[in-house]
Parts: C-alpha cells; structure tokens; sequence
C-alpha cells in the first residue's frame, strides 16, 4: 500500500459531502440523487457542485417541492434495487415524509420477512442559522427512536465523507443529518478512498474533568466550550457520536468512568432528548454519574438573531452548566 | 381450460377463498374484496411477468390475480410462518415481488409514491417491465396521490394508476371523498390518458386496462384508470355496515361474478353444471389452501427481533 | 350544592369521549369535530354516537382522507377563532399531520409575538390491537419535545371525560390520545360535570416498595402486574401520569420518594421515551433512585398475534423487571 | 390622489421598500417580490376589509398591498420589537390579522390548508368575508394544495386560490415543477372557475381577481386564479441567481412597474415628473419607516421564553 492512506487534503464540509457522493456513483450506478436543487443548480448548499455535469439529470435528479413524494419515490426505488439519496433541504420538512420514511421504508424488511428492504439515505439539514420557526429545528431524537432505522450527523468534512459513503453503501434506511452552518467548514480529508463505519464515536478532545457528548455543530460548541475552561483549570473531554444509531455506547462509557461526569450537549430540544438516552445508556451499563443536559430553552428558535441566540446553546451556556457539573 | 372460462374461474377463487378466510374465528380483521374482483383480475390478465402491482390494504383480490400462491397468501392471513412474509405482514402489507406483487401498504395513499419509486427503477434500469398501483376512491382525498401523478408525468414513469372506486371509503360515499365530477379527471389535469371502466365488467376492465398498459409500457408516461365497482361487503370483517340490507341485495345484483356467469351462460359458452363444477373446483382447492395454511403454525415469540434492521 | 357532585354514573370510555364532546359542544359553539367517520358513523370507535343528530353535518364534519390538510383546516380554524376537534384515526397518520401541528400550530402564539393562537385539539389514538406495522404506534414522546404543545393520555372512561373538556377549553394546541384496547372500558364517571386539569398525575394503587408510572392503556397492565406482585409481597405503587406534557413532576417525585424505586413503563419505545423523561425530571429533583424502564422491544410491532402480544409489554414482562428492580 | 395611480404608487411603495431593505446588512435574508407587485396589488384592490390574505414565504409584498403598516412591518423584518410580532416572526412567518394579512407560513404549500380553515371560520361564522391564499409555481407540486382545494370544494368555502406564477421554484422551472399544461388545470380538475392572467398587469389582475372574489363571495365556494408573473430577483437576498445577465435584462422590460408607467404614460394619465415625484414620494416614505424601524430595539434575550404557551 502507497503512503496515500495517510495523506489528507483540505476541504470544505460541502465538499466532502459532494466528493463521497460522487465516488459512490462512480463505483456503484444504482446510486442516484434525487431532491428539490440538487440537479444543475448543485444543491442548495452547494453541496452537489459539478455532479450534474458528471452524472446529468436521470441521476441527479431536480424533484417538485412535493416532500411526502420524494421520500416515497426513494423509498420504493430503493426496494426495487436502486440506492437513492434523497435530499430533504431542512429537517423540519422531513416530517412532511415521514410516513414512507417511518411506516414504509424502516418497516419493510420486517413486514416483508426479510424479503425486501429500502437502501435508502435520506440527507437532511437541522439546526438554526436565521431561518425561523419552520426551518431549525433538530429531530433526530424522534429518529434514534424508530426501529430500523439508521441516523449519522457529522462534525467535520472527514466525517461527513467517510459516514456518506457508509450510508450510501448500507442496506439502510439511513438518515444522514448535516448542519448549516458546518457546510462551510473546512477540515482535512483523507485522500484515499475511505469509509467511516457506522456506530463509533470520536474523542475529539482529551480531558479528565468531565465529558462533554455532543453531535453535529454542537461538537464545535463544545470544543469551544473546552477550550474556555482551560483557562479555568477545568478540563473537558470532547465525544462526537457521529453515528446516533446505532450509538457507541463503548466508548462513551469509556470516557465517562474515567472524567466521572457527563454534560451532554445538543441543539435540539431535551425533552426526550438525544442527551437523556445517551445518560441512559451510560448509566445502564456503568451506574449513575454526575450529569447535566443542556439543549435548546423548551422554545420554537425565532430568526430574531436575538431570541435565536438565547435559544440554542453556545459556549457560554455550556461552560456554565460545566462548571455547576464540577462542583458537584 | 378454456380462455374464455379464465376470467371467471379466477373471480371465484378470489370469492371462495375470501369466504373461507371470513369464516375463520382466527383471522384478526380483514379487509375483503367481493365485489371488486373484476378489477383484479381484469387488470392481472393485460399484466405481464416482469410487471409489479401494489395495492393499498385492500390487497387479497389483487394479490391472487397477480398469482401469489393461495397457500401462502393464506398461512400468512392467518399470522403463519409459511406465509409469503413469514405472517408478520398480514393484509396489510403482505408482497411477494417474486409473483409481480411488490405489496400492499395499508396507509391510504401511501403506496402511491411508492409504486412510482418501483416504476423508476424499471424505468432506470431499462427493461419494459412497467408497474400498476391500486387505490380507492377514498385515496383520491390523500396529497401523495396528485405529487406522485405530478412527478410520474414529468418523469414519464412507466405507471398505471388504477383507481378502484368502490363508491366507498369506510362510511363515507365517493361523493363526500371528491369533489371531481369523475376522478379520472385527476388524471387529466396532469395531460395524461384517462379512461373510465365497468370495473363490474372483467372482459371490459381487461380491454380497457390493456389500452392504457399498451401507453405505460411504450415509454410515453402514465395513463389513469377510473374503474367503477362495489364494495359488497363492510369495510371490513369487524366494520359496521352503513348500507340497509335492502340497498346491498340490490347491490349484489350486480356481482361481477354474477354478471360475468350470466354473460357465459346467455352466450352458451357454459352451462349451469359447468358453472356449478367451476365453483366446486374453487371449493376444493380452497379446502387444500386451508389444509396448507393450518399445517403451518405461528412464529415462535423470539422472532419478535428479527429482520428489524 | 346538591349531592349530585358526589354521584357517578356508569359508562364505557368511548361512551365519556362522547359525552364530553357533546357537552363542550353545547356550551360553546365554537366547538366542533372534523375529521374521517365522524358523521353519521359515529366515529370509527363509536365514540361519536348520537352527536350528528344532535350537531348536524355543519358541526360533526366528515373529512375525505386528507390527514395533512384536515390537521391544517383544523388549525386554521382555531387560529381564527373556532375551536375545532381534529380526529385523526391512528397515531401513526399524525404523522402526515405534523406540518400543520408542529410547524404551524405550537408555534403560532411565539412567532405571532401573542397576537394569535390555535386552540385546537386533535384527537387520536394509540397502541397496538392487531392492526399490524402502521396502525399501532405510539409516538407520544416526539410529541412532549415540542414546546407549545400539550399532550393528554387518559387510562379511565372518567378521566377521558374530565381531559377532554379541559383539552377543548384550553388554549391548545392540545393532542388527546385515547387507546384502541381502552374504547370499550366501563368505569365511574361522575354525574356532574366536572374537568380533570392538565398537569396532574393520578394515584392509582398506593404501594412502598416501588412506583410503577404509567399512562393510557399501560396503566391497566402497571395495575395487573401491582396484583401479580402481590402474592409475592412486593408492593407497587402506581402513578397514571394522564397529562404528559405538562407533566406533574410534583406527584411524582413524592411517590418515588416514598418508595425509593422507580419503574417506568409505556408501550411506545424506551429509546428517548416517556419513562426516560419521567426519570430524569425526578431525578434532577429528589437525586437518582434505582430504575427500570420497559417499553416495546425495539421491532415494529406486527399484526401478527403472536409477535404483537411479545413486542409490547404485558404484565409478566412488567412482574420480571420489578422483581429486578426490588433485589436493587 | 387619484384611483387611477392608486395601482402604481401602491407598486412602486413595495418596491422602494424592498429595496431599502435588501440594501440593509443586517437584514438577515429576505424573500423579495420585485416582479410580482401587481400580483399582490391586483388582488388587494379586489379584497375587503373584512377579508383575509395569507401567502407563503413571499410575504412582504402581500403584507403591504393589504395595508400592513409599512413601519411596523420593517421594524418586523429587522428584528425589531415594534414588527407587527415583536420582530419575532420575519418575513417567513409574519402577521397582522386586523389589517386583513392573517399570514406568511414559509413551509411551501403548508398555508394553504390553514387559509381554508380560516375559511371554515369565515363560512360558519356567517360574514360574507372571505380569504384568498397566495402560492406559487413551486407549491402547485405539494399535497397540501391538492387536499385542501378537493376539500374547500366539497365544503363550498369561500376561499380563493391565487397561485402567483412567476415561473421558477428556487432553481427549478415552471415546466418541471408541475406537468399541467397550465396550472389552473388543477383548479378544473375539481370543477371550480378557474382563470388566468396576466400578472404583470395591475388592471388585469384587479378585473379577473374581482370576477373570482365574487364568485366566492357569493357562497359558491372556492376558485383558481393562476397569476403569470416574473420574479425578477434571486430566490432570496442569499440564493444564487441561475439565469444570465442578458436574460435578466429582458425579463426587467417586463417589470411591472414600468409596464404601468408607460400605459399611463401613454394615456396622457401622468407625465414625467409626476412619475418621479410618485417615486420621490415613495423613498421619503421609507425613509420614515427606516427611522421608525431603526428607533425600535431588538427583544430582550428574555422574550424567548414569553409567548410559547
Ligand atoms: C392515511 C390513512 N388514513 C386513514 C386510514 C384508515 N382507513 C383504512 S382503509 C380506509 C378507506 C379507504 O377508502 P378507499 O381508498 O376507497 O379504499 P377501500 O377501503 O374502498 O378499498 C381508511 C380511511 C388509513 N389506513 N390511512
Ligand atoms: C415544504 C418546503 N419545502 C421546501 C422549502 C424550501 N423553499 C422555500 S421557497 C421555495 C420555492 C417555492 O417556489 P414557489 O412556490 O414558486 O414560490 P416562490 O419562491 O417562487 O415565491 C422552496 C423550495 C420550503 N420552504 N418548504
Ligand atoms: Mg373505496
Ligand atoms: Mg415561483
């Protein structure tokens, strides 16, 4: 094997998206796209750049604004043969498919026996970034709750590459979940061809104090968070789930025996929340610890940059609740 | 057997194989198709081999027309692990694409899109197998009716849309569920070919279906079939009825089974004992389907687990 | 006052649904139900029998099977001023609903800063009684995440009588969920009219070894399962929660108090459900006591009779983990 | 002022205003509908005051023509405390009922549902008010449109359908955005009036606008009005522009605004300096509303959890 396994390139989050899904239509043609923009246009963030040239419109398919449909299409696409990716431009419009999603697609291989399944992704964005009531929010956690189906959110370009290509290449259902403001983020990337397997988490920082879990743009916020605390002598440690199901409950335990307290940490809602089943599953296998969830305050985020700010969490919030989390 | 007997022998088999799932204690609930087996098996007769048919939870009809082994359907009816879904699936949701039968959904409009994403994988990859997807004028209410039509045109998907209007959905009559004068005029707002069939008549339903597959499967887009028929039974096997027994005898004047022996009979291409040994036959190897499915018994608990991902 | 307020009068759940409704119609005309069989049939469960004589097509409207806009036209409704009852049939066709609820309706008073609300119930129900992969799901967690809503789940004909008045009075959005198996439940219901608030937990079987804390049809399994428990000298207390979102966190916490154990038991999933929410609001209070939760197994839950009745949680299931709970 | 201006200055008020806004680096990202004022004009000349709009996330130019206070409505969009929602809203979601604007909703598709409920209110509440519900091209692809227009039909609400045809969906063409040859087609499928106009043009679209509203006002339930208009800016302050220089320049000469200029004009119905002092007249009046807007002060960081419940 050449040295390129450990060589890496620098590139943007959008970009690492749009690379794995080219290199798996390239290897695999029953791998297409099919979403509202994703076709000439490159995807709304521009995350498809130059993949219409390469694969045209039968694979990199423009959909009406017709949700329910889209999800449909893919759905019995995938049951037939094909591998979709279906392109949901915010989260909050998947509920609008959820029922081929939900009561088809993560259901078939049960109801069929085992004699069908949906290799279906559907890539999705969640969180805020000015856009209001109807196009921030985070559901994931209703997502990790349905039998048969698979969720990743990645953190960083490599992820994102390394997960799509997993997702891609599963025999899904799967729920890929970008974030808006992650798309331009740059990140090295490697540049041989590689896949991230889904169900493991990353440490992205080493700390003793307490662990901080968090997925998507909240990693960022906790790795701010961590880096705030430093100056205090507080020292974090930073899991990324990556992959929400199936969850690497391994390594979180790992880390949370050795920091003895969790803090997790999420954008959306904690009600119910990815954050409770986390401690959950820790605390089920390792006994109980000190721990604190933060997420959004228990209301709609506003595209008031003021109110959308107070919403969610940032570093500020989280070092706040870190601190209350030491003291204990 | 004679091709012109065909059509009847298999509206029958659909009946007596409904009637004796109905009898059973067993069944849970069902969802039966009397009165609607024309439509079945008027469409399975212009269908071919590299075809798919899916269906809404109304699915038993249709699925012995398209050739699903009547054992199999049975035993899984009634939850048995011989069942084309190892009788986890049940009504519905049962499929066996090996028999061109890709399933059933029981989310009213649910299955649409989804037999348009099986329609562009036969597009995609080329064959000039084409798909059919049935659904109730009650289904005609739901949105992913008209994306899925809308989508199918722009993309000249190779798919039938069969409505069944059985005049009913639950309680509520075909004209409280749409506002259309005729619901293939849903069709024709998207400026595809429409067509409006006794869906009573099975040799009419085969002739006019066949037109319109004819146009799916050379390549120039969906067509939409309107297809006229009754619900003679409840809506299903625990569902009050709503209609007096007075309106459902009249109904029942117009079995297609009925009309079609009636048909044969008039034209002398049958007689009272030919059509009585015809019966006989459905009863016969409904008894062997009964057989099959009993022999079978129900998966074991810990199957619970199984295929979820 | 006269005695009546101490009379009751017995009735099937579907029977006190009705009555309810018919009550609330009658004093306030505002009031009305939409939505599929609600005419003439009486509702697909009966519960609506005898008010299309009373009310009319006007107000008892029968809806095409249009879940997404009846949802929508209800919220609407209620936005201007009415205060519709939107019934959709099974849970899982909430679903196809969302948009109009969750987008629309719990977040209209925020984003229209107060000027405007949707006072609007939706009725549905839940659970599993052989109705197989898309008729049986219970997704009442997703809901209680999402701020603005309320979410109501009766166990009693009484308190179906009681919730439904306060959820058509309440300034909503309010989701009412009733339970296939409970419809034909006899039981008390008080002569007068009365409402039950939201917000409150009901006590149901005083015990001291541990709380079992249930709601809608898992109550009567919680009850059988206190009873099986019994004869081996284990004594359970159970909590019906009743209204989940608001939850009374009060009662709660002085009954786990009292018992020093806790179990926790839905029918929907465990991952990000109820019981894990109850856990943690107890416990951020009063310091974490030993816990269990039980719910379905991580499967879709088949028509099948065999696979259904071993995917939910039935008493024995319910007695084991209890047992396991009071060895902690 | 006369009625015959009346049109214009109300045009070229939406357009001085949207232009001050999107000239704003603080504006976030706004949805504009520089193309499309005689759309919204035409119709509000047509509409009462007991009516109600509501439209999708194109709102601006819509919330104006119907009288939202133009200061309150900046004030909205900027985030401010004095918006007609406490600057809590935006452009995607904004309302003020007592000016006849019941709403923005952004999800495409998704008000049309909540405006036949308004409807319902309307209908039982026994006014003679009735709603129009403002959508675009993009939103003829999506359920919800087809749900609602079967229903309001079946229910005879007074409720119009105004589908503002400005020829694309983000990137996506009129023509791959919905198969109908035209998208009034939707409207026929369920047997209601249906027209189409030009709506480019501000008279055309009073006239046609009016035919419907009173059909709808007089208890026949609902209409479809297909508006062809242009958007003559990116999607939004944000989105990529997907058409050429050159095209953009010829789809201006279409603009509206001018399009009534030189018909009055030519009319002899004003001169030059009546035009530039209509505009004059205009920019001062923004330039009060920025002042008002920007005398407001955003919400306290505490207001997010006022309002919730
Ligand atoms: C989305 C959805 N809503 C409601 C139901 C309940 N339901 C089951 S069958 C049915 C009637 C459908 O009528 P139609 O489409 O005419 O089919 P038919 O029953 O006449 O075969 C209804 C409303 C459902 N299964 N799915
Ligand atoms: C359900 C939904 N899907 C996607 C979007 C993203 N989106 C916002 S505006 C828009 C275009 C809608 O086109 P059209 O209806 O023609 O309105 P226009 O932008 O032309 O005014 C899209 C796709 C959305 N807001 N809602
Ligand atoms: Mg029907
Ligand atoms: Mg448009």
């Amino acid at each position: 094997m050449s040295n390129d396994q450990f060589l890496t390139t620098r590139m943007f989050f959008r970009e690492a998206v749009g690379r794995a899904v080219r290199e798996e239509m390239e290897a695999d043609d029953r791998v297409l796209v099919l979403g509202q923009d994703v076709g000439a246009f490159g995807g709304s963030y521009r995350e498809f750049d130059g993949l219409f040239k390469i694969f045209g419109p039968e694979r990199m398919r423009d959909t009406p604004v017709a949700e329910a449909a889209a999800v449909g299409i893919a759905a019995g696409a995938a049951a037939a043969g094909l591998r979709p990716l279906c392109v949901i431009t915010y989260m909050d419009f998947l509920m609008i498919g959820f029922d081929a999603l939900i009561n088809y697609a993560a259901k078939l291989r049960y109801k069929s026996g085992g004699r069908l399944s949906a290799p279906l992704v559907v890539k999705t964005t969640a969180g805020a970034q000015g856009q209001g009531v109807a196009h921030s929010q985070c559901i994931e956690a209703w997502l990790i709750s349905v039998p048969g189906l698979k969720v990743v959110a990645p953190s960083t370009p490599e992820d994102a590459y390394g997960l799509m290509k997993s997702a891609l290449r599963s025999d899904g259902p799967v729920v890929y979940i970008d974030h808006k403001r992650l798309f331009p983020a740059p990140g090295n990337v490697p540049v041989a061809e590689t896949v991230i397997p889904f169900g493991k988490a990353a440490i992205r920082r080493r700390g003793v104090d307490l662990t901080i879990v968090a997925h998507s743009y909240m990693v960022r916020v906790a790795l701010e968070t961590a880096g705030l605390l430093e100056a205090e002598d507080l020292s974090c440690e930073v899991v990324d789930l990556r992959s929400l199901a199936p969850m690497d409950v391994n390594t979180l335990c790992r880390s949370v025996e050795r920091t003895g307290r969790l803090l997790t940490l999420e954008e959306g809602q904690v009600t119910c929340g990815i954050g409770t089943e986390v401690a959950t599953r820790i605390f089920e296998r390792i006994g109980v610890r000190p721990w604190i969830r933060v997420g959004a305050l228990p209301a709609p985020v506003s595209s008031n940059p003021v109110l959308e700010a107070a919403c969610v969490p940032n570093a500020d919030r989280v070092a706040q609740a870190a601190r209350t989390l030491a003291a204990r | 057997m004679s091709d012109a007997l065909l059509p009847l022998r298999r509206m029958m088999l659909i009946r007596a194989f409904e009637d004796a799932l109905a009898a059973r204690k067993d069944h849970g609930f069902q969802l039966l198709s009397t009165g609607e087996e024309a439509v079945a098996v008027g469409l399975s007769l212009v269908l071919e081999d590299g075809d798919q048919l899916l269906t809404g939870g109304r699915s038993i009809g249709p699925a012995l027309a398209r050739g699903v082994d009547p054992g199999k359907l049975m035993a899984e009816l009634l939850g048995r692990v011989a069942g084309v879904n190892r009788g986890r699936a049940g009504r519905g949701h049962l499929s066996d694409q090996e028999s061109g039968f890709f399933g059933a959904h029981a989310v009213v409009g649910g299955n649409i899109s989804i037999a348009a994403g099986v329609a562009l994988e036969r597009k995609l990859g080329g064959g000039n197998g084409i798909v059919a997807i049935l659904f109730g004028d009650g289904a005609s209410g739901a949105g992913g009716l008209y994306e899925t039509l809308n989508i199918a045109t722009l993309w000249h998907l190779p798919l039938l849309f069969v409505c069944n209007n059985n005049q009913l959905s639950v309680s509520t009559p075909r004209e409280a569920s749409n506002a259309a004068k005729e619901l293939r005029d849903i069709g024709r707002a998207f400026a595809i070919p429409t067509a409006l069939v006794d869906g009573l008549d099975v040799w009419a339903m085969a002739k006019v279906a066949g037109e319109l597959v004819e146009h799916v499967r050379s390549g120039k887009g969906p067509a939409f079939l309107e297809c006229s028929s009754l619900r003679l039974r409840s809506h299903s096997t625990t569902a009050r009825e709503t209609r007096s027994r007075d309106e459902l005898a009249q109904l029942h004047k117009l079995c297609p089974i009925k009309l079609e022996s009636a048909r044969l009979l008039t034209e002398d291409q049958i007689t009272n004992a030919g059509l009585e040994e015809m019966r006989a036959d459905a009863a016969r190897q409904i008894e062997d389907v009964m057989a099959f499915a009993d022999a079978s018994p129900y998966p074991e608990p810990e199957e619970v687990l199984a295929h979820v991902e």
